[in-house]
């Protein structure tokens, strides 16, 4: 109760803002013809889509390494996965499960040499995490061209060199998570009940990681390094941890998805994914160093909520397509408030 | 200090620049470009784009990073070249024109952002990218929507067919050029456009003369450490966002230079590589986020822009697929600027330490205690 | 009070804090030209009767003072320090004030440049002016002409030694023309003796210019060899104003650090017994910024309470934060026969040594954390406590039950005042926060404590409990302590033996009772004359 | 005082010379298309010139045959021009404005040959011929979804 309390009282008056706004076009879908289930299934899907890149930033951000603008290392651990398991053959659930299973080390040494960069660089981490993910969101563009992968579904027919831009995932796991226990609530508006099981483990897995002794490390090393260090637990480790953790779970992300949309897409796709999470989980209420599971769920059920129903139903109401302009600067607009908030750690 | 010392540390000092030079040297051959081309492609790409990498000198001065907030201003000089082309100015007195009506955009934008980097202290650099997304927003709104709505847009050439908004690509044709060739000289097989130098030039000699003044003085005292500078009567916030402002303008100027060179405009994409490419440039020159000076400027800009010019041949050649070539220098310029931003951030921690142990003596604790009374 | 001819008089100046009397009626005068030696113990209102001098916004946000400062007789009322400075008052601090990448001369006169007027002035201000570097070499070159040292005006402050910083400061406050009075806090702290010797000559060439000094030293040898008259603060207020003349280290150490009443002494050496030598510190060196240690040697018997003090910035704090491996450390340090692993925590903290750190705030508390986690937060980390076991002992969880129950046996026993366990300390009064602080490293069980600063910043009742607690826990326990403090009463009050640190090396040790003017002494450096107190206390 | 007298004073001086400076620069810059035309005027009132070399600002001549009609493009306000008919030998030389706000005029020459006036007329095309569109596609960054049709071979 004293919790629910405290969260409205951090809530902030962007993030009310933003609610109503939400409620208000969800008020007004139906005057402007939209339908308003088929809107809350769009919302839930992309919710249980998105939802474990807004995950991702919450180790990091627990440590002390503040938003992962880097996140970009764990997609591209997830399409490596991705792209070994389409090249091994395996298809449905099994195809989805080796796909992490084999983004998994790659995940797992991307992030540690991702942390121990960041460990590097404590106090800049936030501007050196983004250029190491564009950077080597570029690298992988030439090594995409160069891999000798030769499964024909994904490389170019003739013509071209190297990957197809845009992979088809129709024979392999295509919604596969999606379509587990999927609810038709009505003729065109389904719930995704697998993929949103899904996030709900991941969410519950974090929760309980962070009640773990490492995670109680962890948090406090983001909550006063010198403390912790005081106390015995090394810093640059938890950090290093948790920055794998987040890579992991990009590339988790990222498999899921993929699974949803239908296709897997390599070279620039994932250059401005982690921007999307870092908005959400900040129009969620964290703040540079703290975050919680409430506001990675609020955060990505209030951003994607955005998404969908701003061009559906601004569009429609105005007449015109400025909706994707309102997005970018409310978006944006949080982002800044949050960046120049005063941090919330007392000293 | 041993001479060894010495070389690891020059090494160290001049990583990146030192990278550059050797993937430069190794991808002349393999382009098999000529040597007069790749002259005359550096002679105007100085021209295009050294401009632009100078409006990042003041806020480097005052401490504030790297202002990647700049493409603020380029799209204040976008819109003044919109209207300049709207009301079919042409030639210099049109890049005039884009000039004096971006001018004060660039002022009002410039300040907000420094106002906002005044309250994100120690997280300026990734603010200002953020800010440059937000007011992106705004300026999409602005030249989207406004224009043809708003403020009256004559020019049918340049508008939608629904009637508002500003097409996709903006042919700067009317000004294309006007600087360069004002007085274009040849010299042997190469010409070089010798008012846009002389522009740049006059440029250099402000940023000379402007850190002989008392403002720029105190911009320096600032970058070097605000609560000294603060104690000291210094106002220091307004100092950082004079030095924002300034930059901002200078974007807006080097923006429309930049256009003019390219004679066409991407209304809304044209200023999203501004502060990385110039960025990139000045952190291949040899500047740090703390330092900077104009030769970082002028080798940064050509050891870039030699790297894009030949990369795609040489990508070409190499693996048989030119968009290596393109990937690979995108990600040299991410790499160059991340590469950069490590060694600087862990250099200025080992130096944090280094300057602790001479304060206070370790190892040399004994050894202090030894020497005083 | 009020002499005619006072350049500055302090009249009946009284400062609280909260509730907390930090200066009591304190009044004198200071005449042109002449050099004042403040002295006093930390604490002692020192750098509160600064601050109220100089105008820092830090008074006038919590209630402003009583009582008048006069400059030239007439009333002064400073906003802020600008105002001090526009007076005629220059103050170097004890942190350099400098900009690093710049000269000597452009430290000197920063933001006072002389300037030529551009033609951008009419457009955009007077701050588009051209320096005029020659003549501002000229005024730095006779800024330090008047100190009488030899510095070189274009070198950067980053490539000087300490001395040539500590100048630079000085020159800069006397190169403004009105500056009268100058304010010189521990300026020989960081100097070497030969450096310091120079700088006594500097002022006392300033002081015959009619530059009037007050001096701020813990160094007992320099204010008397320098000062003309000497004001000594105790407890804030004002012990003894009096001419230097044929005055003692001795006498002035005495008053300085001596009480009326005498110390309330609870136990006796005599009713308590020791063990053995549990810990054994050889050589130890600590670099600790602010704090730094040379070469300490002392040990510590079992069951005993030990006392370290000493002034602030001689190193005592760096002592337990060495042993703890929180900063860079060498040496030798026994525990129980055993080498203690130097710079690493966790190896200390598992040898079963707890610590209470001074920097409560930055060091000691997870200040947005509840109470639980602060309090079992260690003793989870190093002993494994207060978690569950899960998958056989794969899985670590913690264990809320038990840390509720942790912090509830806390609470009630070191009464912390708190709406609920839940609570975030940050929202906690200081002597609760100080509190919690104990309880972390009592719910260690230690072998060995260590306690620095433990009633810093906390009010009287607070004080009394933590010690109550601490000489509790040492009885029940059999715990050892050694306790760091800046209150030498504190340390008498409770200690066995008091060790006195001094330019980061142990001055010696003594017995509580011994007498306080050899505290006093041994806290400037000086060695006392009646030796017969020291070393006798070791064992 | 003084200084700040002084200062008012400069600081609205540059203000006023800016906005001047905006004003001077749209002026000389603007630049109109000058539609020049060779046919008769109003069914044969006035003939058209068979052959004729017409300058203007002094630029290479260029030679019209009857019912020719070309465009250039001019800029600023005050142009001359110059026709000499290549059959008869006659030279004319006239000096014309164009007005501020006009985008396209037409010049007759016939008429500047007569001496009739006015020989410059405001022209209003009557259809603009129909461009290729681009739609007005913003670039969101992240926050658009990216389309699965893009396939384009690098």
């Amino acid at each position: 109760m004293s919790s629910i309390k405290q969260y409205l009282a951090d809530f902030g008056w962007p993030r009310i803002i933003i609610f109503f706004f939400l409620l208000s076009l969800f008020v007004a879908a139906p005057f402007f013809g939209v339908r308003l289930d088929n809107s809350l299934a769009d919302v839930l899907n992309r919710f249980g889509q998105n939802g474990i890149f807004v995950l991702a930033m919450v180790p990091m951000i627990q440590s002390g390494c503040g938003l992962n603008f880097g996140l970009s290392l764990g997609i591209i651990a997830g399409l490596i996965g991705a792209l070994l398991s389409i090249q091994a053959g395996l298809v449905g659930a099994l195809g989805f499960a080796g796909a992490i299973a084999m983004a998994a080390p790659f995940a797992v040494l991307f992030g540690w040499a991702y942390g121990r960069i960041l460990n590097k660089v404590k106090g800049e981490e936030m501007t050196i995490a983004m250029y190491v993910g564009f950077a080597s969101v570029m690298f992988m563009c030439i090594m995409w061209i160069i891999l000798p992968f030769d499964s024909p579904t994904m490389i170019w027919g003739y013509g071209g060199k190297g990957l197809r831009t845009t992979i088809s995932l129709e024979s392999f796991y295509k919604r596969v998570l999606n379509d587990f226990l999927a609810i038709r609530m009505t003729p065109s508006a389904i719930i995704p009940t697998g993929e949103l099981l899904f996030f709900s483990l991941c969410i519950y897995l974090m929760w309980s990681f962070l009640r773990t002794k490492t995670g109680t490390a962890m948090t406090a090393v983001g909550s006063n390094p010198d403390f912790a260090r005081a106390s015995g637990v090394s810093t640059d480790r938890m950090r290093t941890l948790s920055v794998i953790i987040s890579t992991f779970l990009g590339a988790v992300g990222i498999l899921v998805y993929q699974q949803s949309y239908g296709f897997l897409q390599l070279y620039t796709a994932p250059l401005q994914m982690p921007f999307a999470a870092v908005a959400a989980i900040l129009i969620g209420g964290a703040s540079v160093n703290k975050g919680s599971m409430l506001n990675v769920v609020v955060g990505t059920f209030l951003f994607q909520g955005l998404l969908t129903m701003t061009p559906s139903v601004i569009n429609s109401a105005l007449q015109t397509d400025m909706s994707e302009v309102i997005r970018l600067i409310v978006s944006n607009g949080i982002i800044i408030y949050a960046l120049t908030r005063k941090l919330k750690v007392t000293k | 200090m041993s001479g060894k010392y010495t070389v690891k540390r020059f090494l160290s000092e001049n990583a990146v620049i030192i990278t550059f030079i050797v993937i430069t040297v190794i991808a002349i051959p393999s382009s098999q470009l000529s040597a007069n081309y790749i002259i005359q492609e550096m002679i105007t790409r100085l021209g295009r784009n050294s401009f632009l990498v100078l409006a990042l000198l003041l806020p480097i001065y005052a401490g504030m990073g790297l202002n990647f907030g700049m493409s603020l201003g380029a799209m204040a000089g976008q819109v003044g070249l919109i209207l300049a082309v709207n009301w079919r100015i042409s030639g210099i007195e049109g890049l005039l024109f884009a000039a004096l009506v971006g001018t004060p955009i660039a002022v009002v934008v410039g300040w907000i952002c420094g106002s906002i980097l005044n309250r994100a202290k120690g997280r300026e650099m990734v603010t200002s990218y953020m800010l440059a997304f937000f007011i992106n927003g705004i300026y999409q709104f602005v030249v989207l929507y406004v224009m043809g709505m708003v403020i009256p847009i004559r020019s049918p050439a340049i508008l939608l067919s629904r009637g508002y908004g500003i097409r996709n690509t903006l042919n700067l044709e009317s000004v294309r050029q006007s600087l360069d060739t004002a007085w274009m000289l040849t010299i042997g097989p190469f010409s070089v456009p010798v008012v846009t130098f002389l522009v740049i030039a006059s440029l250099c000699l402000f940023i000379v003369w402007f850190k002989r003044t008392k403002l720029g003085q105190d911009m320096r005292a600032v970058g070097y450490d605000m609560v000294v500078a603060e104690a000291a009567g210094i106002p220091v916030d307004r100092t950082r966002a004079i030095s924002i402002v300034v930059s901002t303008v200078l974007a807006c100027l080097g923006q429309i230079i930049f256009l003019q060179n390219m004679g066409n405009m991407a209304t809304y994409n044209a200023h999203d590589q501004t502060s990385f490419f110039a960025v990139a440039a000045i952190l291949v020159g040899g500047a740090s986020v703390k330092k900077a000076s104009l030769p970082n400027v002028f080798i940064g800009v050509v050891l870039l822009h030699l790297l894009f010019v030949i990369s795609p041949r040489a990508g070409q050649n190499f693996f048989g697929s030119a968009m290596i070539g393109e990937y690979f220098r995108q990600f040299i310029g991410y790499g160059a600027i991340a590469l950069s931003l490590v060694l600087y951030a862990s250099k200025a921690r080992r130096e944090a330490v280094r300057v602790r142990e001479v304060q206070y003596g370790h190892g040399g604790g004994k050894k202090a205690a030894g020497e005083a009374r | 009070m009020g002499q005619e001819d006072a350049l500055l008089s302090i009249e009946h100046l009284s400062k609280e804090y909260y509730g907390n009397i930090v200066l009591r009626d304190v009044s004198f005068d200071l005449k042109a030209g002449e050099i004042l030696g403040l002295v006093g113990e930390n604490g002692a209102g020192k750098t509160t009767l600064m601050s109220v001098l100089f105008g820092m916004t830090v008074i006038s946000e919590t209630g402003g003072y009583k009582g008048s400062v006069r400059i030239d007789g007439e009333e002064a009322k400073f906003g802020s320090p600008f105002d001090a400075l526009d007076a005629g008052l220059g103050m170097v601090h004890q942190e350099f004030s400098l900009i690093p990448g710049f000269s000597t001369m452009e430290n000197i006169v920063l933001n006072r440049e002389t300037m030529k007027a551009s033609l951008l002035n009419d457009v955009f201000g007077d701050r588009m002016s051209l320096l005029d570097r020659a003549a501002m070499r000229q005024r730095a070159a006779s800024a330090i002409s008047k100190l009488g040292v030899t510095l070189d005006t274009d070198m950067l402050v980053a490539d000087m030694p300490v001395g040539h910083k500590e100048f630079t400061e000085i020159a800069r406050e006397i190169n403004r023309e009105k500056t009268r009075l100058l304010i010189l806090d521990e300026p020989t702290a960081v100097l070497t003796e030969s450096e310091a010797k120079i700088l006594l000559k500097a002022l006392r060439n300033l002081a015959g210019q009619g530059i009037a000094i007050i001096f701020i030293s813990h160094r007992l040898q320099e204010i008397v060899e320098i000062a003309d008259r000497i004001v000594v603060l105790r407890d804030g207020t004002v012990v003894k104003d009096t001419v230097n003349e044929s005055l003692s280290i001795k006498d002035i150490a005495s008053w300085m650090v001596g009480r009326s009443v005498s110390v309330d002494r609870k136990q006796d050496g005599a009713g308590r017994s020791f063990g053995e030598d549990i810990l054994q510190v050889d050589g130890l060196w600590v670099d600790m910024p602010g704090e730094p240690v040379c070469d300490v040697s002392f040990s510590v018997r079992s069951g005993e309470i030990f006392g370290i003090g000493g002034l602030a910035g001689q190193g005592k704090v760096g002592i337990p934060n060495g042993i703890m491996g929180l900063f860079p450390a060498g040496g030798s340090v026994r525990y129980r026969k055993k080498e203690v692993p130097l710079n690493s925590p966790r190896a200390v903290l598992e040898m079963g040594i707890a610590s209470v750190s001074e920097d409560r705030r930055g060091v000691g508390l997870l200040l947005d954390e509840s109470l639980e986690w602060n309090i079992a937060f260690t003793a989870m980390q190093i002993q494994e406590k207060y978690l569950k076991f899960r998958l056989g002992g794969l899985i670590k969880y913690r264990d809320e039950a038990g840390m509720r129950a942790l912090t509830a046996e806390y609470i009630d026993l070191l009464d912390i005042k708190c709406t609920s366990p839940k609570q975030k300390v940050k929202q906690l009064s200081g002597g609760n926060q100080q509190k919690i602080c104990l309880a972390k490293a009592f719910a260690m069980k230690p072998d060995l404590l260590f306690v620095s600063e433990p009633t810093r910043g906390i009010d009287v009742g607070a004080k009394k409990l933590v010690l109550d607690t601490l000489r509790r826990y040492n009885a029940e326990n059999g715990t050892t302590i050694v306790m760091i403090s800046s209150e030498l009463d504190e340390l008498r009050s409770i200690c066995d033996r008091v060790a006195i640190v001094n330019e980061g090396r142990i001055a010696g040790i003594l017995q509580p009772s011994a007498d306080v003017a050899d505290f006093g002494l041994m806290m400037s450096g000086v060695a006392p004359e009646s030796s017969d107190a020291q070393e006798t206390a070791h064992v | 005082m003084n200084t700040k007298k002084k200062r008012l004073i400069v600081r609205a001086t540059l203000v006023v010379a800016y906005v001047l400076a905006i004003a001077v620069v749209f002026v000389t810059g603007k630049e109109h298309t000058l539609l020049i035309d060779n046919m008769e005027v109003d069914e044969g009132r006035i003939a058209a010139f068979e052959e004729v070399l017409v300058s203007i600002d002094g630029r290479e001549s260029v030679e019209y045959y009857a019912d020719d009609r070309d465009m250039t493009v001019l800029k600023g306000q005050t142009h001359r021009i110059v026709i000499e008919d290549e059959i008869s030998g006659t030279k004319v030389e006239r000096e014309f404005k164009i007005p501020l706000d006009e985008d396209m005029v037409i010049l007759y020459l016939p008429k500047v040959a007569s001496g009739e006036e006015p020989y410059v007329e405001r022209f209003v095309p009557l259809e603009l011929e129909s461009m290729p569109e681009d739609d007005g596609e913003i670039d969101t960054g992240f926050l658009s979804d990216p389309s699965p049709d893009a396939e384009v071979v690098p």
